[in-house]
Formats: C-alpha cells, structure tokens, sequence
C-alpha cells in the first residue's frame, strides 16, 4: 500500500454521517448547477464558438478545454479545386478506400482533372489525405454535421467538397513536413522504352523526356525497338505520388535513394 | 537473466527437445523447442524458473508451416519469456499448456479457431470469437479479405 | 370556502345540469330525471372524472419535476425542449406511448399480462379517491379512511407479481420475486409506524389526524415512526436506494421489462401517483396537511384555496427530498434489503410505538406545542 | 428450487457492449457463469495485415474505444521494434502525456459507468463531465474526441498547440478537486461499502495463474505495474508510486484506481514542466519512405521487391488503462505487417470471470463485473 492510499479517507462508523456525506455533495453540485448547469444546450450553443465558450468559463468558473482547441479538428473535407494537381496521394493513402479520383471540367484536354470524391459512410476522418496532399488544397474544416436521410448524399463530389470550401470555415493548420531523406524515382536505363506514359501523366508536370544518343549496332545485335528518350525527374518539383511508378509499362521506373 | 542461463537449466531438463534460446530484446530470451517436450517445458519454466504468467499465445502461420509463440512473464525475475514451436502445416498440433496456466485456456480456442492450432488435452476447445459452426480459420494466409465467404451459423435455444 | 367540498361541488354541478335538461323535458319523464338518484349517479362521475384528471395531472407534472430536480443535481438540464422549460415534453412522451402498438410476447399468459397493469394503474388511482387534499377537500368523511388507503396501497405486489409471472420472462420473474418480497417486508414496518400516528391522533381518519395537528405537527413527537415511515415508503414506492425490483443494473427493467407502449405507461403513472400519494400520506400524517404554523403571517394562509396550495408544496417538497435520495444514493442488495427490512426496520417501529404510547400516557404531548418550529 | 440458465447479454445494461454473460442462477445465487464473446469481432488483427504499418493506427483506436491512444502506444513500440527505427526523446514524452491523459479519461469512464452499476445515478453525470475536460485536451493536440489517429511510426503527428500546457495544468488542478467528492459520493456512503466490500475477491494466487492484470491484480496486493517493472518510453525517468490495495475486493479495485487517477496526474505534472522546457522533433527524419507516412501510395508492392528491406519481429507491452496488453509485430520485409498479434487485459480478465462470480448473487453481477472494467472492443478486437 503506498502512503496516498492508507491516508484516503476512512469513513467513520457513524451510519447516520454515511448516508449525510454523499447527499451533502450532490446537494452542493445541487446548488452549483442552478445557476448554469456544464451541459451545452446542442443546437443553441456550440462549442466551436468562441463567444459561447468565454460564457461557460465566466458563468461557471470551470475550463472548458483549451483555447485553440478546434483548430485542429478534423472534420469534414475542404477542397480547393483551383489547386489540386490529380495527383492520386489522397486516393493512395486513405485506408479505408473512401476517396475516388473523378473527373471535374477544367482540365486540358490531354489528360483530365481529377479531384477526390470522398465517401463519408465509410470516412474515418484519420486525415492521412489531408496530410498528404502535397499543395494544401485538400484540407479538413471543424464542420461535423453530416446526418442526411439518404445514404447517397454522404458520398461529397469535388464540388460539394470546393462548396465546403467556400464556406471558408477554421482549416486544420497543421502541416506535415517532408521527411528528409525522402526517397526518389529512380530508372532502369536498360528497361525503358522511351514511351513518355510517365511525362505525360505526371500531375506536376516535373518529369521530361530527353534525347539519349542512339547506340549504334554492332554486328548481329539487334538493337530494342524504342524511342530514344528517357524520363529525367526533377526532385525538387516532385511530390512523389507515384503515378509514373505505377503508369509505367515496363517497370522500369522505382522508389530508391539517390545517395 | 542471460539466454544462457535459461538455456543452461531448461537444456538439463529437456535435452535435444530445446532446439536453442535466441536473444530478444527486451526479454530474457526466445526459446525455440520441439512440441514432444512442450508440456515439460511449460513446467519447467512455470516451477524452475518462475514463470507464473502466461500473457499471450499466438498463432503464426507460415504458409508452409504454422508457429505457435507463448510469452510468459515471471514476477520475480521480472522480465518476459518468449516460446516458440514449430508445427507441421497439415498436422497442428502441440500440447495444450491449460494445465499449467488456466489463462491459455482462451488463448489456445482463439488460436485454434483462427490459426487452426489443435491443442490436445484442451478441456473446452471450441469456438469464441467466431459463431459456432463457423468452417473457417480467418488468420490463415489462404483466407483473402474482400471474398464473399459461406457462413452458416446454428442457433442455440438456452 | 371550509364547507365546500370537492364532492358537494360535483354534487352542485351535476343537479344544475340534472335541472336544467329536466325543465326541458315532460311529464313523467321529468320526475325520471330530476330524481335524486340520478344526481347522486352523475355527481360520483363528475368526481371521479375530475380526480381522474387532477391525479393524472400532477403525476405528469411530477414526473416533470423530478426530471428537472435530478437534471440539477446531475449538472444537467432535465427536459427543456417541449414547452416551456420542457412542461410538456411528458405529455409528449405519452402521446408517443398511447400511439404504440401494444403487445405481449407469444408465451406470456395473456390474462395475466393485461390485468396486471390495468389492475396495479386502478388501484393506484383508487386511493385518491380517499385522500383529502384540504379541509373538506375529500370524497367525504371516512372515519377508516387512513387504514383503507394503506390497504389499496398493499395490493400492488400481488398485481406486480401476476404480470411478472405471466409475462413469462426470466427477468420479469425474478423483478416480481423481488417485489412480493420487499413491499412484504416493508409493510409490516410501515403499518407500525402508522400506528404510532393513531395512537397520538387517536384516530384513523385522514381529515382528524390533520386537525389534531393544528397545535403541532407530528413529526416532533413522532420523528422515530417519521424515519420509519419515509423509509418503508421508499421500499414501497421502490424508488432508489430500494428499487430493487426494476433494478435496470442486472435484471433489466424488472417486472415491466416485456411491456411496450400503453402498457408500460401504466406502469411509469402508476409508479408516480403512487409517489404522489407516498408523499401525501408523509404530509398528513407529519407535516400537518395543509394547515401551517400560527406564526405564520394570515395573509399566506386567506387567499381562496391556500390549503390545496400548501397542501401541494408540501408535497412537492417531501417529494423533492425522495429525488435528492435518488441522486446521491446507491442501491442496495436484495438480502440486506430484507435483513434491514426484518431486523432493523420492525424493532425501529416498534420502538416508535412505544414512544408514542408513552406520550400519550404521559400526557406531555402538548409540550411539543410551544415548540414553534414544529407548527403550534 | 431448480436452476437457470440466464442471458445476461449481449443486449443488457451489464454488458457495457456486446458480450453475453450466460449465468446458471439458483434463486439469486450464481453457480456457473459463461462468458461468451466475439459479437464485437472485426477482425483487426486480420485487417492489419493489408494495411501499412502506419495505416493500423487507425484499427488501434477502434480496438478500445476509452483507451485508444494507450493502443496506439503499444502498437507503436512493436512496430517500431519491428522496423527498427527509435522514435525522438520528445515524441516519447508526449506519447508517455497521451498515454497518462488516457488513462485518466479512461478511468473517469469506469468510474462513471460503475457507479451507474451499483444504482448511483449523478455520479455518472459528474464523470462523463469531467472526461469531456480530458477530451478537449486531446482534440487540441490530436483532432479528435475519440479516434485519434496521433502515433505514427517513429514519433507523433503533430506537436502542441501553444498554450496547451498551461490549460492542462488548469484541468488537472480542476480534476484533482473532482476526485474528492468522487470518493465522498462513494466510499462515503454506507450503502456503497455494504455494496461492494468482500464482494468479487479473487486472491492474487489466482489471478496471476488465470493471466489478470491490471487494477484486478494490484487489488489483490500483487505490486505488479509495467511502468515500473519493465520501463518503456521514459518512464523510467519519472517519479510515481504504483497503487496497491489488499482486499481484492470490488472496493479494492475502486481504490486502486483512484489512487492511479492521482499518480497519473503526478506524472503529467512532470511530463508538463518537461515538455515547456524541451522543445524538438517530433518525428524520426530516418523513417523509411514507404512508411513514413501518409504518402505511401497502396497496391504497388512491385518497388518493394527491387529493394532490400530489414525484417525483424517487434514485441511491445505497454500499462494499458485496464491492464497489460502486448503486442508482436511480424515484419517480413513488406509493406504490410505480416502478422500482428494483440493481447487485451481484459480478454484475460473476463475469462477468470468463472473464479470470481460463482457463490455471489445476480445483483452481485453488475458491481463486479463494472470493477473488471470490461471494454468490449479489446476483448474481441
């Protein structure tokens, strides 16, 4: 027994002070919450409101959680669509395989803009989109209503995501930095073909195709079948999505350190 | 309490049955021993060394063989004790340690029903967190998440 | 306003209809209805309609307020949202019962399972019946009025015990076991300390055991047979700490764990009218009816219909007492129920008895008046 | 009088969740108990094996659903043993803060639903209020009330707000009061120790064969707490006193917890001052890039295959609220975990439940098993 315990308070065996002591306290929480009981009025009053939260605290002297604390709330999405450059990583890193990359007017017309359409019965408001998105459009806001008497409005299309947007509602502040020794697309030299799958889907448009010199043949070799280009990316536009990784068709394109 | 040591005192007792304690971190040490010896081991460890606690047992399944990995906890040395057997695949099963530790009592059901880990001499050895009549054994590799599975569950009238 | 009473007025009422239609008829048949028959038939209706509907009344008003109390000595609101400070959030609640579909489980005796409920909300309302609520204020003066309501009071079990049985549940079986029980064991005590109070009123009539309280309450003389009486109430009531029966911890809810709807209904008013009367029977029998001190300023006491207004706060208040034990207070296990309810509760009301037997033979009960406090 | 089998579950105010508890009564006397469960099983540990290593904090704070940041903790350490990577000094204290602060929401919530167990109706109200504090804490730091989703391989998300520190002193100076009138409400009242005392004994000889840990087994005198006995994180630099009982009883398990209430709230005292003064990194820069976060793109374990990556086996205990849980981590050099396994404290506690219930009666029932403190989430994970 450590000292604290044996110095909790043994009641005394005076029966009619046993029943006394309990009814004294709720007689006293009794008193305290007539004039505010902590209960906050749902619909009325609301948390995420400053001016309601100073209330509680003056009217009854007890905190009420930390001052900034929906900054950093996780709600519904935010979604800037002017920003978002269809690179998939929202897509990719849900767990819960809830974000659909659609097709949204606007894009050119080689390759179409996609954005994230979420599906909030399945959601698990866990944030690794928003902490992945590479250009800060894809972000979470304190709203937290959802309920809808049909189960197809909880699936929000990027639009509906850009009208959460608009309503420019307190945004998640944090932002995750990059990890510092974060790896990079490498080639394969001899696997590549040339074909430009990569650079042409890239969504930061960081990848370009150089020329490579055309090896001459030596006599009874025959040389691959392939246009003459290789893909050089730019480490410090990439935002490593992974789209060249996966577009390639031959493989030849991999996550690895360049040290 | 160096793997040595717990080496040394349940080689004495076991002989080749104790295939090797490898080092763990954080714990005393991974015994590795063949099932024939399982309950004597379990004694062993429970009344020479003082291993009164049986935290966990787990079911691993290897595809071509499935291991069964026990961690004890003895209070007066203070640390963990890892045990690992090796069962064939298509013939599971080792020695119940219920025996010894009335906890492996629902550890050694909940390995069976998912591993499909037979445990011998188990006293009660039937379903727990799967319905009753459930025909699969979820944590093997060959059960793929994502397909439909034929489940036929009895009701039972109390 | 001290001779009217509830009956003379429904009596007043129902001859003026009684005329009124029977100047409208002729002949024979005028006579038919102007006779003194027919008024008293239709005077009883008119009472019993408007006991009905007061009783109703102040059940759905008091459930409201013990709402609201617990909902402050939890920190939180109670009803709020229906009326105003949730007023008729209960009527609302009723309205959704009554609309319920009612119905019994396939094996449940059906006899049984219907009788029950409708016999325990009857007899329940059958006691108000019985009660004055002022001066004059009651069905009118009978001299075992007291004992008659105490013996409505104790059917409960038996019609607890019949839908428990017939609703052919495990649960609802052992609430009924607990119930039978437990109200056994609580009456003995009870009726003791009742006797305590007929002994120094020397009399079983509600309306006299109020007026002898007119120089002081009972509670001074009487407080052992008080706690005993408020104690033994609780169990009967089966309120919290004693309500084992509906103990929602282990059995669910007790013996109305398989009622639905109307049924349930009558269940939840027939546990508050019996509060109600738990409380009412606590102030007439201690706190002095609805009379209040002398010291009190006459103006509180000559406005029309101060005695009901007293009478009800009163009762609100010992009400409000039996709340504040819900809130603080845990629940206790059946057998030290009973083993309180045998060996400390009987001897306890015993001793009551005695003590009371002993003012009255010492003749120094009219010390008690000179203590103002007391209400003399 | 013949005896019955009873269902007290999985639909039942005992319960506390989904489990049956199956009862064989005679009159009010317990004979036989059976506890079954499983109607909360969602297979996690099954679900982890196609998640990325950091994807599985997502699991770990559905498994108990009071106790979610202790889980991800435990999760964490296997993991990270598993992968060999060593978290900050700064993201371990403020994993040692979320795991305290847990603790105390987690025991306000026992508290509150055993109090409603034993019939005693505001006291629930007084603790769901005051875990609310404990949970606006968390949602300033984490972003939520209940999935927290915070760890991640090789540290924590995301640092402190500014001004946390000082609102969390201010919250445990508030708590502290709290737990005076908790106890004046209960061990205050006669009718509490008439309840409770002798009532659930299970002697320490029993509980350490049947696998209990936790307040259960401290109730019965075991001095036994992981925190102490094998430090992880660093609480081995903190001051603390382990919180024993000797009844072994219902009342004993109150106290222990109370007493860890306090004793949680002396460390994060130290955890505090600690934290003001040592500002740093939050998360390990050497993680490697397929974890290292969100980015990982899914269902492209092809890259994997051209690099080498370490295998290792990870195996973590962790003082969880309700006792010890363990976990073993298998890496087979993937980007999932090969195998995770998890062991709850309650899972072995409520298996005992047969040494501890048979003799006492069906009102007994709820009492002892809300001093269990069942989570059904854990049990059945």
């Amino acid at each position: 027994m450590t000292e604290e315990l044996t110095a909790t308070e043994k009641p005394s065996d005076n029966p009619v002070l046993y029943v006394a002591r309990p009814m004294a306290t709720a007689a006293r929480q009794f008193a305290k919450s007539l004039l505010r009981p902590s209960t906050i009025v749902y619909p009325y009053e609301r948390l995420e409101d400053p001016k309601f939260r100073e209330q509680v605290q003056v009217a009854s002297g007890k905190p009420i959680g930390v001052g900034a604390v929906w900054d950093n709330y996780r709600g519904v999405h935010a979604l800037n669509i002017a920003t978002c450059i269809s690179c998939n990583l929202c897509a990719f890193s849900c767990p819960d395989l809830c974000i659909e990359m659609v097709t949204v007017p606007g894009g050119d017309p080689k390759h179409a803009k996609k954005c994230p359409e979420i599906d909030y019965g399945k959601c698990s408001y866990c944030g690794f989109c928003s902490d992945a998105c590479p250009e800060g459009c894809l972000t979470m806001t304190t709203r937290y209503e959802l309920s809808t008497p049909k189960r197809s409005e909880m699936v929000y299309s990027p639009q509906k995501l850009y009208e959460v947007y608009r309503t420019k509602l307190p945004m998640n502040p944090i932002r995750l930095e990059r990890p510092a020794n974060e790896d990079s697309i490498l080639l394969d030299p001899p696997l590549c073909i040339g074909c430009n799958a990569c650079a042409r889907d890239c969504p930061t448009q960081c990848i370009t195709m150089l020329e490579i010199p055309k090896p001459t043949a030596k006599p009874g070799e025959k040389l691959p079948k392939r246009i003459w280009k290789e893909p050089v990316v730019n480490d410090s536009d990439c935002v490593r999505c992974g789209t060249c990784v996966s577009v390639c068709p031959k493989e030849c394109l991999f996550w690895g350190s360049r040290r | 309490m160096a793997p040595t040591e717990v080496a040394e005192t349940l080689g004495a007792r076991l002989g080749s049955r104790l295939l090797g304690v490898e080092p763990f971190p954080g714990t005393a040490g991974r015994v590795r021993f063949d099932r024939s010896g399982a309950l004597e081991l379990f004694r062993s460890m429970r009344d020479d060394l003082g291993y009164l606690h049986l935290s966990m047992i787990a079911g691993i399944d290897w595809v071509d063989h499935r291991e069964v990995v026990y961690v004890l906890w003895s209070d007066t040395r203070g640390d963990y004790a890892l045990l690992s057997t090796d069962l064939p695949a298509n013939d599971a099963h080792v020695e119940s340690a219920s025996g010894i530790w009335p906890s492996a009592n629902w550890h050694e059901r909940e390995a069976w029903e998912m591993v499909d880990i037979t445990f011998d001499h188990h006293p009660d050895l039937r379903h727990l967190l799967m319905p009753e009549g459930y025909q699969f054994h979820p944590l093997l590799r060959s059960f793929k998440l994502h397909e439909p599975e034929q489940l036929e569950v009895k009701t039972r009238n109390v | 306003m001290s001779n009217v009473t509830l009956y003379s007025i429904s009596y007043d009422l129902s001859h003026a209809v009684v005329f009124a239609v029977g100047s409208l008829a002729y002949g024979s048949w005028r006579a038919a209805i102007d006779s003194n028959a027919v008024v008293t038939t239709i005077a009883v209706l008119v009472f019993a309609v408007i006991l009905l509907a007061a009783s109703m009344l102040n059940t759905i008003v008091l459930i409201w307020y013990e709402r609201k109390l617990l909902g402050r000595f939890m920190d939180r609101r109670g009803a709020m949202h229906v009326g105003y400070a949730g007023l008729l959030q209960n009527f609302a609640d009723g309205l959704k019962l009554f609309r319920k579909h009612t119905f019994a489980p396939r094996e449940a005796d059906d006899l049984g399972f219907y009788f029950g409920p409708t016999a325990y909300m009857v007899s329940s309302m059958l006691i108000f019946g019985i009660l004055p609520i002022s001066s004059g204020w009651n069905s009118g003066a009978l001299p075992l009025s007291l004992l008659l309501a105490l013996v409505i009071f104790s059917f409960a079990p038996l019609f607890i015990f019949v839908s428990a049985w017939s609703s052919n549940n495990k649960y609802s079986l052992m609430g009924g076991m607990r119930s039978a029980a437990q109200m056994i064991a609580y009456e003995v005590p009870l009726l003791l300390a009742v006797v305590a109070v007929v002994l120094v009123a020397g009399s079983f009539d509600l309306s006299t055991i109020v007026y002898e309280q007119q120089n002081y309450w009972f509670w001074g003389p009487l407080v052992v047979a008080l706690v005993v009486f408020v104690a033994a109430m609780l169990a009967e009531m089966e309120r919290i700490p004693f309500d084992l029966p509906e103990a929602e911890a282990e059995l669910v809810e007790g013996w109305n764990t398989e009622y639905g709807g109307m049924l349930f209904a009558f269940f939840m008013l027939a546990d508050y009218l019996r509060a109600l009367v738990g409380s009412i029977l606590v102030v007439l029998l201690f706190l002095g009816g609805w009379t209040l001190p002398t010291w009190v300023p006459s103006a509180a006491t000559s406005f029309p219909l101060a005695g009901i207004f007293w009478f009800m706060v009163k009762t609100y208040i010992v009400f409000g007492l039996f709340v504040w034990v819900r809130a603080s207070l845990p629940r206790v296990r059946t057998d030290q129920l009973l083993r309180v309810g045998w060996n400390r509760m009987i001897p306890l009301a015993l001793l009551s008895v005695f003590l009371a037997a002993l003012l009255v033979s010492a003749r120094c009960l009219p010390v008690f008046g000179c203590v103002p406090s007391l209400g003399g | 009088m013949s005896d019955i089998w009873i269902n007290m579950g999985p639909q039942h105010p005992m319960t506390h969740g989904l489990w049956n508890l199956r009862v064989r009564i005679e009159g009010e006397l317990i004979r036989d108990v059976d506890p079954e469960v499983g109607y909360l099983h969602r297979g996690i540990e099954k679900i982890s094996e196609d998640r990325h290593y950091n994807e599985v904090v997502t699991l770990m704070d559905r498994t108990c659903y009071v106790a979610g940041l202790s889980w991800e903790h435990l999760y964490m350490l296997a993991a990270e043993q598993a992968l060999h990577i060593d978290p900050p000094e700064r993201a371990q204290y403020l994993r040692v803060l979320c795991d305290e602060f847990q603790r105390i929401g987690s025991h306000i919530m026992w508290y509150a639903a055993f109090v409603q167990d034993i019939g005693l109706m505001s006291p629930f109200l007084y603790g769901m209020r005051d875990r609310d504090l404990v949970l606006d804490l968390f949602q300033s730091y984490t972003g939520a009330r209940m999935t927290y989703e915070y760890m991640r391989v090789g540290g924590v998300r995301n640092d402190l707000p500014p001004g946390f520190t000082h609102q969390a002193r201010k919250v445990l100076d508030w708590l502290t009061d709290r737990f005076h009138e908790y106890d004046q409400l209960c061990l205050g009242s006669t009718i509490f120790h008439k309840r409770c005392d002798n009532l659930g004994v299970l002697s320490g000889k029993d509980a350490i064969a049947y696998g209990v840990t936790g307040p259960m087994l401290r109730s019965a005198g075991v001095k036994r707490d992981l925190r102490k006995d094998r430090p992880y994180a660093v609480y081995d630099r903190l001051e603390f006193d382990v919180a024993v009982a000797d009844g072994a009883d219902v009342t004993g398990r109150y106290l222990v917890r109370m007493e860890e209430l306090r004793q949680s709230v002396r460390i994060l005292r130290q955890v505090l001052d600690w934290l003001d003064h040592h500002p740093g990194p939050v998360l390990a820069d050497r993680v490697p890039r397929w974890l290292g976060a969100p980015y990982a793109p899914v269902g492209q374990e092809g890259y994997l295959l051209k690099r080498r990556f370490p295998t290792g086996v990870g195996f973590s205990s962790v003082e969880e609220p309700h006792g010890e849980a363990q976990a073993y981590v298998v890496n087979q050099g993937g980007e999932h975990p090969y195998r995770v396994k998890f062991r709850s404290p309650v899972y072995s506690n409520v298996s005992a439940a047969r040494q501890y219930l048979v003799g006492y009666h069906v009102a007994d029932i709820p009492p002892i098993m809300g001093s269990v403190d069942v989570c059904v989430g854990e049990v059945d994970r």
